[in-house]
């Protein structure tokens, strides 16, 4: 099917998302969306889909007009869409979450499970997933409901597919697997549009890529254009891609962890035996694919975690069964995985997220009193310092992009006096301007003399920060190895086999 | 490269270690106790009798005698071995089976009647009937909280849907001078201040718990004016509705013990048995439900997907308000005759905590009602058969326990997980 | 003694507080209220009402019906007491009522209270005489002395039965030497209340005495929800006239002539008569006394009411004492 | 009132990448949100509540219905009883809360106005106490069992001790804001240590509270006045009784002065504390505050302390200062929820609180004119009181209703008191 959008406006409030947009996708063409963040990727495909109503401008479907109400309008012309953010419920099973919006029923509205269950399986078999149809979403690792999420939009037969972003969360062999998915669809007739930020895929895969700045269509590029072609289109600069380093000059082992186990609340060992030592000066990235037991180790070592056992210390101090304030106290930094969840307040302004953790005592706090004008000088340095772009130091942190909320994070954490750096995911879903800014900074603190831990699911990442690499696969460390580790092992690793010469 | 490990699929369950929970040992612990102390320590002497048969019933059950002290020491002895077993399994790692906490409550209830009740009669049946009399309008309240919450607008306004259908269906009836019409005034009523509810937090984006609050107090504010300016003004007329008669089921109601209390109700309560039942299939079973329960839980999924949320918000909770309407209805066509203000005294509140305690699902939220209505009739019944402690502990008594449950037994909950968010389009 | 009361009550407004019952309480408030419409209306002026809801209002409202230039206030209920005490001193013109309770002692305060217990005492006898199965039962609204005094004369009226004849009827729902017993824990005709007088009939009784407002209308559910020949005691008013429905349970009542005391002092006050003296209703004055046995005056033993002829007779010449912890005192 | 915060961007083409935005201070904002039109919306709330509460005077007068009878024949009657039964319920509740024109001079008159701010005084307490729960995600519907302990505890030093003057006061205060906190606590402490919800700790907690204070009130040697057998306390000795400001002409007495302090404390508390920016920080994202290092049980915990500690204030304030001759298991005269209507409508904030608080105790003082003037029931009131909160929180709809010009999309924050922490 031949989808077109003509001079799609969006505008939310005063922000104009999507300006005066036309773009054309010739029926079984895989057509990439590139874009900064906050770009209007997402905002122009959630028009097509309905979800949103645009102020100007209409959709087209082989050449015919479409007025779309809801989504329910737009899948039933064929649209459908795998979204960036999970579109599933946590407490439905595999089988419901596909039925959801197209039940088949029986008798007083009653659910026929059995159809749903079939047809799971069914495209499961078709695409070489392996997906239980009865297990609850929330239970499943997030490689596996992005599948489901896959599934649902196939099992509506749609002509036209968006995919937005889906390989943020995915290993590499799983991204090597969703290509292969989206050729085989494409080779059906189906066309596709991809939204991703990771400039090989867009290669390996797209006929043609549109680039969208600010809301507006800044261009077309080839698939054959470089990276650095690529991003500087995005950005509207050249952009450093690679991590500008200097070999580390490791201290003496600054974080030493011993036998560690985490224990979730179901009684399973999330983090098994795990131990290994970050010395000052070098950066240890923890690879791994997501759910792998990465986000409770690095919450066990700040003491986020009820059950843990073994030992962790720093600097010679035992940090095992501290709370969480003294374990920051002693000079921890940490950026949490999930930001808007973990990492900052929305409804705080940005000047006080960049107090949170230390709203107990000096400079921020004295005699109980919040030092409200110190704050404001504060913020109003660190705004400066990590370009955090706002209105003002008093705008809500949650009306922040992701990239400048990440900022503030990274601002409240590195203006401690650290004696360890942990940052989880610290680019997800951030921009290429941002990336390169985020890393900058974390080879800065290294070579501050300070040991840091970066937790990554981008092998991209991982290779370009890492001096060492741990990689974790079901609670445990597969191996630690150099930092110039090949990403071929390195995705062996990542699926647990320990390729032989590498100490386990 | 040689590989020494093979590859596993990641959903593959990982190894499991103990969690060692104290919680239950610890509460049976405090029980057997107080089981120690009040029943053996304290312990009285006589005779206690349980009557499980009214005259009028066609099959007999020959009353139990318990010799008081006896009993009571064999069910303490009973109760130390239950906490003796529930520690060794706890440390032991495992869990506590849900099982036992019945048997162990089973077990302290019946010592406590006992031991309560020592040279009287306890009339079970007559426990139990009032159990379900009193438990009826919360249990219509909490499936009206359920289905509320569950399409994820917190229902803190099922007090104001009872006491509205209250009024109404004593107003409409008394004026028709038929129950039925009040019935369906009592679901119009119930609708209405779901409109309410649903107008202020679905089209206006007021924060769900205020609106819930404040349609509280109108509706009490309100019934009660009218009350004042309009029942009263004329009670024969206005405020005298006629009751629903009690049908007894044939053959059912002849079921010894279970037949007296169950089936022999007036239809209000034989629509809350439908209505639970409904409920519950209905929200577990159907595409209504399925539906409705995607929108409390994830909104913007439901829209994805064509689930138009607002809507199905707007009318789930209207159905709501007509359940609980139904509540309401009880208290004047059910139960007692008559409008009085503020009647429902507090039942929506206790109606909400049996939503929280049954996690939003309608079959425990009822259980958790007909606990409350249990520990209310028991306090009716000590203090008629004199059990020597002062009334206001008695009365104190279903909220105590409500206490000890929750804090007890059942601990963090979470509801449905966009219940109290607005669902905003762009 | 209309003749002059013209002129007298010309300027002459009565007015009336209720407590947390309100008017309608089908007791104290309500009683209360109907005596004062009737003496305003046979003096021919206007009177005006106002209802407490809880205790933060009792003094508010006293002082607006000052504000509205009311020369006689009648403040219902022992919790007003304190309030009515002080507006009297504040205001030492205006005169009051008080009903139910005898502490004030004050120029202008008149105080009317009422010896339930030898009413009550008189009740239980007919009760316990009258019953079948040897168990009568008595439940009441919340533990407050007016409600208990109801419950200590009967059951002391039982306990004096036994005694004369020698026979072992029960009381259940109170124990006067612990003082507990059965109460719905508020004043509404509702399912509490409604299961407890369930309950009472589950233990035998075939009388029942409920206290308090209202509730005897959750008993009428109770006794025809259990299908069994259950006789009732009314208090305040003979409630086989008043009552709506249900007269045909009332064995007799138990009663508290507020009514016709409120329209005495009214009528009084409005005639320029006043007098602060505390009035005591007693078996003596017919402040307090048992209605008439109507329906059962043929089930009844021929002997009852010439017993309880005497008995009356002895407690007002002081041969047979009645007493209640909760009886009123007048200062 | 800084929570509204509309997005302007300089230039419609960059919205985002243009860093040279204006800096906004809190007060501008506070002075555009009046600007706006909150003011103005607040003010039209309270017009359509009372238009509202009107047509319910009307219908339900009896002049009215009489008149309406011929109303064809004569609409002049009709509508002149409708003026009649209006004027003279609102002239009443004027009256009743401000000044009172029927008496002689300023001093008299003006004594209603007292009488509101002495209304005021505990729901402004308890209020307090609720929206700070608010404002760390807890749901507190136990200020009437917190009141009754308060009350009992500051009641009880108030009539067993012979103390000197001042120190009696403050014993008596001490003891009820304590009695008051530790109830609070306690539900803080359950939820913390067991999880369980604290609304129905709270609901619960009350009637416990209630039968509680009842059993104590009528056992001699505990509450129940010597000598009496009524189920009512003692009256306070005249040194724990709170002065009256104003001379004793006037019902105002020292609790006002504490309550303005109490809200100067919350004030401070919430907005300038450590103690404050943690509450803040565990109601907004109990999840990121729990990740920063602040001990989230904890707080719940302390938060409910101090929610329990100035509802308690409220009782104090009944027992001390309004109800003086003696309290019994009613004296929370339901100020407890009516506090919650309160921190509602004052959006948690602690002048808005006060604000509110004395908005309600105007329409407390001059309900009781209304109805001893006109007969007209209470209740109305409670009417006209839910349907202010109301309308305040849908200005949309009130605008709606006045014609007025619609505004951009803005998003208002409001306590959100159902997040919780994810047990990990
Ligand atoms: N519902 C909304 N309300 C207000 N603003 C919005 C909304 N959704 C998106 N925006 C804003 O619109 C702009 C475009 O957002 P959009 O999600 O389309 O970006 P994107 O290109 O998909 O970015 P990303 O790569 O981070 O996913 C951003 O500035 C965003 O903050
Ligand atoms: N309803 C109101 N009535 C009168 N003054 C108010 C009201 N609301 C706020 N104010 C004024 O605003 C100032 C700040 O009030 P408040 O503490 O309630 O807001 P805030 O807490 O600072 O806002 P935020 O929660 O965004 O920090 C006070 O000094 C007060 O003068
Ligand atoms: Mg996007
Ligand atoms: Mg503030």
């Amino acid at each position: 099917m031949k989808l077109e959008l003509r001079g799609i406006t969006k505008r939310f409030g005063s922000l104009v998302a999507n300006d005066d947009i036309d773009l054309t996708i010739e029926p079984g063409e895989i057509h990439c969306l590139l874009g900064e963040n906050g770009a209007g990727k997402s905002t122009l495909m959630n028009v097509l889909y309905g979800l949103y109503q645009a102020e100007e401008g209409e959709v087209l479907l082989d050449d015919v007009v479409q007025r779309f109400a809801g989504p329910g309008d737009a899948m039933r012309a064929g649209i459908g869409m795998v979204h960036q953010h999970f579109m599933l419920i946590p407490v439905f099973s595999v089988a419901e979450n596909v039925m959801l919006g197209h039940e088949e029923t029986g008798f007083g509205g009653r659910l026929n499970l059995d159809a749903a269950r079939a047809k799971v399986r069914e495209i499961s078999a078709r695409f070489g997933f392996h997906v239980d149809p009865d297990a609850l979403v929330g239970d499943l690792p997030v490689g596996v409901q992005q599948r489901v999420e896959i599934i649902k939009a196939l099992s509506r037969d749609a002509k036209v597919l968006v995919f937005d972003e889906p390989t943020a969360v995915l290993t590499p062999q799983e991204t090597d697997e969703l290509m292969t998915i989206m050729r085989q669809l494409k080779s059906e007739g189906t066309s596709i549009v991809f939204i991703t930020h990771k400039l090989r895929e867009v290669r390996e895969v797209a006929d043609r890529i549109t680039v969208i700045r600010l809301g507006k269509v800044v261009g077309e590029a080839s698939p054959t254009a470089s990276n650095s072609e690529l991003a500087a289109l995005m950005v509207g600069r050249s952009v450093e891609l690679t991590v500008q380093k200097e070999p580390a000059q490791p201290g003496p082992a600054g974080l030493i962890v011993r036998n560690l186990d985490v224990i979730d609340h179901l009684g399973l060992k999330v983090v098994n035996n795990v131990s290994f030592d970050v010395r000052a000066g070098e950066i240890l990235a923890i690879a791994g694919v997501q759910g792998n037991g990465q986000t409770e180790l690095t919450e066990a070592i700040l003491g986020l975690q009820p059950r843990v056992t073994g030992e962790i210390s720093l600097n010679g101090t035992s940090l095992t069964g501290l709370s969480v304030r003294k374990i920051l106290n002693a000079g921890v930094g940490f950026v949490p995985e999930d930001r808007t969840e973990d990492g900052l307040v929305g409804q705080f302004t940005i000047a006080e997220n960049l107090m949170l953790d230390r709203s107990d005592r000096p400079p921020f706090v004295k005699n109980g009193n919040l030092q409200l004008g110190f704050l404001a000088e504060f913020a109003q340095e660190k705004k400066d310092e990590f370009d955090i772009r706002c209105e003002s130091i008093y705008s809500r942190a949650g009306q922040l992009s992701g990239g400048n909320q990440q900022k503030v994070v990274l601002a409240r954490e590195l203006s401690r006096d650290l004696k360890l750096f942990v940052a989880s995911q610290p680019t997800r879903g951030i921009d290429v301007g941002s990336i390169e800014f985020v890393h900058k900074r974390m080879v800065a603190t290294r070579d501050a003399g300070i040991p840091v831990v970066v937790v990554s699911t981008e092998l991209d990442e991982v290779v370009a920060l890492a001096d060492r690499i741990a990689v974790m696969y079901r609670g445990s460390i597969v191996g630690i190895v150099p930092g110039n580790t090949p990403r071929d092992v390195l995705g062996l690793m990542m699926a647990g086999e320990v390729p032989s010469g590498v100490a386990a | 490269m040689t590989t020494t490990t093979a590859p596993e699929s990641i959903s593959a369950s990982l190894e499991s270690a103990t969690i060692k929970s104290w919680k239950a040992p610890i509460a049976y612990a405090i029980f057997t106790l107080i089981a120690i102390l009040l029943f053996v320590v304290n312990g009285r002497d006589g005779v206690s009798r349980f009557r499980l048969s009214n005259e009028a019933d066609v099959i007999q059950l020959a009353p139990i005698d318990n010799p008081t002290r006896l009993t009571c020491i064999l069910l303490v002895v009973l109760l130390i071995a239950i906490t003796v077993y529930a520690t060794w399994l706890s440390s032991r790692a495992k869990r506590v089976p849900l099982w036992l906490t019945i048997l162990f409550a089973v077990a302290f209830m019946w010592a406590f009647l006992t031991w309560a009740a020592a040279g009287e009669t306890i009339p079970i049946t007559g426990l139990l009937l009032g159990t379900v009399a009193l438990s009826a309008p919360l249990i219509f309240g909490s499936l009206g909280g359920v289905i509320s919450e569950r399409v994820g607008v917190v229902n803190v306004a099922i007090e104001g849907q009872l006491l509205a259908g209250a009024f109404l269906s004593a107003f409409v009836a008394s004026v028709t001078g038929n129950p039925w019409a009040g019935l369906v005034a009592a679901m119009v009523a119930g609708v209405l201040v779901s409109f309410m509810l649903a107008v202020f937090s679905i089209r206006y984006i007021v924060d769900q718990v205020i609106v819930g609050v404040v349609l509280n107090v109108l509706v009490a504010g309100l019934t009660s004016f009218l009350y004042s300016t309009v029942l009263t003004s004329n009670t024969p007329l206005f405020n005298s509705p006629p009751r629903f008669p009690r049908i007894s089921i044939p053959i059912l109601s002849e079921i010894p013990i279970l037949g007296p209390v169950l089936f022999r109700q007036t239809v209000i309560i034989y629509i809350m048995y439908i209505a639970v039942f409904v409920v519950w299939w209905g929200l577990f079973r159907t595409k209504w439900g399925l539906r409705l329960r995607a929108v409390g839980e994830h909104p913007q999924a439901a829209d994805t997907v064509g689930i138009r949320v607002n809507p199905t918000r707007f009318w789930n909770v209207a159905i709501a308000g007509a359940i609980a309407g139904f509540g309401g209805a009880y208290f004047t066509l059910g139960s007692v005759g008559g409008f009085t203000k503020e009647m429902t005294a507090g039942a929506g509140f206790i109606a909400l905590a049996a939503v929280i305690f049954g996690r939003w699902d309608p079959i425990r939220a009822t259980l958790a009602a007909l606990l409350f209505g249990f520990a209310t009739n028991l306090q009716n019944v000590l203090g008629a058969i004199g059990s020597g402690v002062p009334s206001e502990f008695l009365l104190m008594l279903p909220y105590v326990v409500t206490i000890f449950a929750v804090a007890g037994l059942v601990g963090y909950v979470r509801g449905p997980a966009a219940s109290g968010k607005p669902y905003i389009k762009a | 003694s209309n003749g002059d009361s013209t002129e007298a009550a010309s300027d002459f407004l009565p007015c009336i507080v209720s407590d947390a019952g309100g008017f309608d309480d089908k007791s104290f408030n309500q009683s209360s209220y109907e005596g004062m419409a009737e003496a305003a209306d046979e003096l021919g002026v206007e009177m005006k009402e106002v209802e407490s809801d809880t205790e933060d209002d009792y003094a508010p409202n006293i002082s607006s019906l000052v504000d509205q230039g009311c020369n006689l206030i009648a403040t219902i209920g022992f919790a007003l007491a304190e309030a009515t005490s002080a507006a009297a001193e504040e205001n030492p013109d205006v005169k009051f009522i008080m009903l139910d309770d005898g502490s004030i002692d004050a120029e202008n305060v008149k105080p009317i209270i009422y010896d339930t217990a030898q009413a009550a005492f008189l009740a239980g006898y007919a009760a316990a005489d009258y019953s079948k199965t040897g168990v009568v039962g008595t439940f009441g609204g919340m533990q407050f002395p007016t409600v208990t005094i109801f419950m200590d004369g009967f059951a002391d009226g039982v306990a004096y039965y036994n005694e004369a004849k020698g026979k072992d009827v029960k009381v259940v729902g109170w124990d006067v030497e612990g003082q507990t017993g059965s109460f719905t824990g508020g004043f509404e005709a509702n399912d509490t209340a409604k299961q407890l007088a369930t309950t009472l009939i589950g233990q035998d009784a075939d009388v029942l005495l409920p206290v308090g407002g209202p509730i005897f209308l959750s008993a009428i559910e109770a006794i025809a929800d259990s299908g069994k020949e259950v006789a009732m005691i009314g208090v305040d008013a003979d409630l086989y006239e008043t009552a709506d429905s249900g007269q045909e349970l009332f064995l007799t009542s138990i009663l508290k002539q507020m009514k016709s005391g409120v329209y005495d002092v009214v009528l009084a006050a409005g005639n320029d008569e006043f007098d602060a003296t505390p009035y005591v209703g007693t078996l003596d004055n017919d402040g307090v006394g048992i209605a008439p046995f109507h329906d059962f005056e043929g089930k009844v033993s021929d002997t009852l009411q010439g017993e309880l002829d005497d008995i009356k007779a002895g407690i007002i010449d002081g041969s047979i004492e009645v007493v209640s912890p909760s009886s009123p005192v007048a200062k | 009132m800084s929570e509204a915060t509309a997005t302007t961007a300089p230039s419609a083409n960059e919205p985002k990448r243009a860093p040279e935005y204006e800096e906004r201070s809190r007060s501008n904002e506070v002075l555009s949100d009046i600007l706006n039109g909150n003011f103005v919306i607040s003010i039209l709330a309270v017009l359509f509540a009372l238009v509202i509460g009107a047509i319910l005077i009307a219908v339900t007068n009896e002049d009215v219905q009489t008149a309406s009878g011929y109303f064809f024949a004569a609409p002049g009657d009709t509508l002149g009883a409708i003026w009649n039964a209006v004027s003279g319920a609102y002239g009443a509740l004027f009256q009743g809360s401000i000044y009172n024109f029927r008496r002689d001079g300023f001093l008299d008159g003006i004594k209603p106005l007292t009488d509101t701010l002495t209304f005021a005084t505990p729901l402004i307490a308890a209020a307090l106490g609720i929206g700070i729960a608010f404002r760390v995600g807890l749901f507190n519907i136990g200020g009437r069992g917190q009141m009754l302990i308060a009350a009992a505890c500051a009641g009880w030093v108030g009539f067993s001790f012979e103390l000197p003057w001042g120190v009696h006061l403050a014993l008596a205060l001490l003891a009820g804001v304590v009695g008051g906190a530790l109830w609070g606590g306690l539900v803080g402490l359950l939820k913390a240590r067991t999880g369980a919800h604290e609304v129905i700790l709270t609901i619960m907690l009350n009637y416990v509270a209630f039968y509680l204070i009842s059993w104590m009130l009528r056992t001699p040697g505990l509450l129940q006045a010597p000598g009496s057998v009524n189920p009512k306390s003692p009256a306070m000795l005249e040194t724990a009784v709170m002065p009256e400001i104003l001379g004793p002409k006037y019902n105002l007495h020292l609790g006002f002065l504490l309550v303005i302090a109490a809200t100067i404390f919350a004030w401070w508390l919430l907005n300038r504390s450590s103690l404050g920016f943690t509450f803040r920080a565990v109601g907004e994202n109990p999840n990121a505050a729990r990740v920063a290092g602040i001990n989230v049980k904890n707080t719940y915990v302390y938060a409910m302390l101090i929610s329990g500690g100035l509802v308690g204030l409220a009782g104090v304030m009944q027992v001390l200062g309004t109800v003086t001759t003696g309290f019994s298991a009613g004296i929370d005269a339901g100020i407890g929820f009516d506090a919650i209507t309160v921190a509602l409508l004052g959006r948690s904030k602690p002048w808005g609180i006060f604000a509110a608080g004395v908005l309600f105790g105007a329409f407390k003082a001059g309900g009781f004119a209304m109805q001893a003037a006109e007969g007209i029931p209470i209740d109305i009131v409670t009417v006209v009181q839910s349907l202010i909160v109301l309308f305040i929180a849908a200005p949309p709809l009130i605008r709606a209703v006045f014609f007025l010009p619609k505004q951009g999309v803005r998003r208002r924050t409001v306590p959100s008191v159902s997040k919780e922490v994810t047990a990990k």
